[in-house]
């Protein structure tokens, strides 16, 4: 007997044992912190919610709506055709085949933007492409889409090109001909909006 | 080691170096394709082409040969039948180098005859087709890669065809030794 | 019989040469400085918890002067930032949020026990920011609510909003239901088509079929 | 990283050259270490060879081992690779069969096209058999269409279905497989010796 087979055989039990000993990696960390804030800076990720109705209402096959509010909410209402993938469960192995499919833009919401951003910031430290937070939420969803208001009537025509766009839009997802019942259902919100309005740029949320 | 090399004894690769090189081609296969090694892939595209060129209509009706038929290219035009070829080129290239390519002959225990190698090894190539189709492979594309990628799947097939072949190798000794 | 080489010598060349492989994989198996010291599922536990934020009104003393356990950092701009501040906040463009002399100045406030509070605009922008340095182990980071915005509109008044709940975020503004499904016509359809188990792609799985052996 | 084609790294038209060179590689190696002669595969189960058993486990263990390694090393991601599907009936089946056509012919597929290569008739016969059991199959499949996709697991492996991680299975393999080695040499030494040597 050769003494070489002793060797191979040492050479092999220390690569095996090797991988039992080497300290364990953070399996999951796909994109590194620097990567990731680099991500988190770029405000491409946000779709504003008058192009999101606009790909609905055009059936963009390649959206996926992600509904990161609890399965309660969501079965009270949602975007139609969005799925439900509660924050706290973003991280269950059943729901990672709705996330990362090829051609497939994934577009997180909720209430407001917070949650759904949370649930980009960890998707993204996952290693996904391909997804997409609705600015404002359904808060926004709300006061711009299915209750727009009417600009002032010395705002410019691109004010009432993007007003007349809302109310196509909300006739589509409501089928509502008037607006003053829902109004007057709603003061209170419509008053807190009206205080966000202030601050906020232009028309978006 | 230069006492092994007796006059007409093949020379073969240490067996170990054989593995190691075989176990180091099963990494750089899954590196650069994400999948292990196949065979007999290429002969079940062989007889899918066969099937469509003699009765087209017969091929589109089945259940089974239908999954591997596309409008857009032959069954032949397979990773898995370019490998096959490869293989057997690799066989020639080998045979080539250390001397083992002779004249057809029939290699058989010297208590059987040609005859009843013949016979075994078209039996057991109809067995082992048959059995590679349930299986999902054979012995290199599921019990060499799959357990090496550690499939549950590969790991049964490689017990089962192992175990099956110790269990009843008293049975047929007689062919062999 | 059939009969193999019997000295394994290229064996030992190529398993040595496998091992020095793995052993130059060790060696340039690069650590970056910055590693997330939580796993996603810490991660998604913690932003559920209470004390992520900073609410406004606890800013007064701070505006004041008088509170040395919390930091303000501006992650705007600087032009945005040079425009108006809160008073005492000092500026770290998200950019920069991770250069090592940043990172340093946080680690010297964590081990000072100082809270370290982001702000941007609004706190969506301070949010990503505030969920990387909570990952990456700075659990003395928190984030302003209502962002800047928010403290521009209340500082005269800012012990007073304490009262108030607009900055909380996460919660809905409407009844999304009855105000979506306005006219009761529709209301039905439009609700039984969200119960409607919806069909979505899922990632296929590799066919098998096609693979054989 | 890895795996190339899978990510996207190459893509397209190489395919096919790959699958040449890897199945030249393959070839080569099976065919030098002796898989050529059925006489030397069957030695397996009768102990007077065990290159069957060497080669085969060798290559598992490394493979095994470097694929964890390149894991570890972030060189290639294990999840993206693709996992053999396990329909456990079927398979169990599958591979009792295969059994049984190894030790009456003496080849597996692989193994015999390399064997042909060096003018075995018994491998051609052996791969027009593997043809014809391939076309029977196909042909009988409705009659067993239920049980062929019966059993049906998903693709699990053996972490998922044993619980234990893969750097231990791993090891438990490598210390199987050298235990085997050292015992099967010492069989192998005594099988030998009440043995007539063969010629090819």
């Amino acid at each position: 007997m050769n003494k070489n087979y002793i060797i191979l055989t040492a050479l092999m039990i220390v690569l095996a044992g090797g991988l039992l000993v080497v300290p364990e990696r953070q399996k999951y960390q796909q994109i590194g912190p620097d990567e990731l804030l680099w991500e988190i800076i770029q405000p491409t990720r946000y779709v504003s919610t008058d192009k999101v109705a606009q790909l609905i209402i055009e059936g963009d096959p390649s959206l996926e709506l992600v509904d990161v509010r609890p399965t309660a909410d969501y079965e009270k209402f949602s975007l139609p055709k969005s799925i439900n993938i509660p924050l706290d469960s973003l991280l269950q192995e059943s729901y990672q085949d709705y996330l990362g499919i090829d051609g497939m833009k994934v577009l997180f919401f909720s209430n407001d933007d917070i949650k759904a951003d949370q649930a980009w910031v960890l998707a993204k430290r996952l290693g996904y492409d391909n997804i997409y937070v609705m600015k404002g939420g359904l808060n926004c969803w709300i006061r711009t889409i299915i209750q727009p208001k009417k600009p002032s009537t010395d705002s410019p025509s691109t004010e009432f090109a993007l007003y007349d766009f809302r109310k196509g839009a909300q006739m589509y997802f409501t089928g509502a001909k008037t607006e003053t019942s829902e109004k007057s259902s709603n003061k209170k919100a419509v008053k807190i909006q009206r205080k966000k309005k202030k601050t906020a740029a232009s028309g978006g949320c | 080691m230069k006492k092994h090399k007796i006059k007409n004894y093949p020379h073969y690769i240490n067996p170990y170096f054989g593995g190691l090189l075989l176990g180091i081609l099963i990494i750089v296969t899954v590196y650069i394709t994400g999948r292990g090694l196949g065979a007999s892939g290429a002969v079940k595209s062989a007889v899918v082409t066969s099937v469509d060129v003699v009765s087209s209509s017969h091929a589109e009706e089945s259940a089974f040969y239908s999954k591997f038929i596309s409008d857009d290219h032959s069954p032949m035009y397979n990773w898995l039948v370019f490998e096959s070829i490869g293989i057997f080129i690799g066989g020639l290239l080998s045979g080539a180098i250390f001397g083992r390519i002779k004249k057809f002959r029939v290699e058989h225990s010297p208590k059987i005859t040609s005859k009843t190698r013949l016979i075994g090894a078209a039996v057991g190539g109809i067995l082992f087709g048959f059995g590679s189709q349930f299986g999902r492979g054979c012995t290199s594309g599921a019990a060499l890669s799959g357990t090496a990628t550690f499939s549950f799947g590969g790991m049964i097939v490689m017990f089962g065809i192992f175990g099956t072949g110790y269990a009843v190798a008293y049975f047929f000794r007689k062919l062999w030794i | 019989m059939h009969v193999h080489e019997l000295n394994p010598k290229k064996s030992i060349i190529t398993l040595s040469i496998f091992f020095i492989i793995i052993v130059v994989g060790f060696i340039t198996l690069k650590t970056p400085w910055l590693t997330y010291k939580q796993v996603p599922e810490q991660t998604l536990r913690m932003i559920s918890e209470k004390g992520n934020c900073l609410y406004p009104y606890e800013l007064a003393s701070f505006v004041a002067g008088t509170d040395d356990n919390i930091m303000l950092i501006d992650i705007r701009d600087k032009f945005t930032y040079s425009r108006g501040h809160i008073p005492g906040a000092i500026n770290i463009s998200a950019y920069d949020l991770t250069r090592k002399e940043e990172i340093k100045q946080l680690k010297e406030f964590k081990d000072k026990g100082v809270s370290v509070v982001l702000y941007g605009d609004n706190q969506l922008q301070a949010n990503g920011p505030w969920m990387l340095f909570r990952q990456i182990g700075y659990d003395n980071v928190k984030v302003l609510a209502g962002g800047y915005d928010y403290y521009k509109m209340h500082k005269d008044n800012l012990a007073d909003t304490e009262s108030d709940d607009s900055y909380f975020k996460g919660t809905a503004d409407f009844d999304y239901a009855k105000v979506a499904g306005s006219t009761v016509s529709t209301s039905t359809t439009t609700s039984t088509d969200t119960k409607k188990p919806v069909k979505v792609r899922r990632k296929k799985k590799k066919a098998a079929a096609s693979g054989g052996c | 990283m890895g795996p190339l084609i899978p990510n996207g790294i190459l893509t397209g038209n190489w395919d096919f050259v790959i699958a040449l060179l890897l199945g030249i590689a393959f070839g080569f190696v099976l065919e030098a270490s002796g898989f050529s002669s059925s006489r030397n595969l069957a030695g397996v189960f009768y102990g007077y060879n065990f290159v069957v058993l060497r080669v085969f486990f060798t290559a598992v263990i490394v493979a095994m081992v470097g694929l964890l390694y390149f894991d570890y090393f972030g060189w290639l991601e294990m999840d993206k690779i693709f996992i053999l599907p396990t329909y456990l009936t079927p398979m169990i089946t599958g591979s009792v069969v295969m059994g049984f056509g190894f030790i009456i012919g003496g080849f597996c597929p692989g193994t015999s096209y390399t064997a042909i290569a060096i003018g075995k008739l018994d491998a051609l016969v052996f791969t027009g058999g593997l043809f014809l059991g391939i076309f029977l199959f196909s042909e009988a499949f409705p009659l067993f269409q239920d049980f062929y996709y019966s059993g049906d697991m998903g693709s699990p492996t053996i972490t998922d279905m044993l619980g234990i991680s893969a750097q231990w299975i791993a090891f438990a393999f490598v210390v199987i497989a050298l235990a085997a080695f050292w015992i099967t040499w010492i069989i192998e030494k005594r099988v030998r010796k009440n043995i007539t040597p063969y010629k090819f």
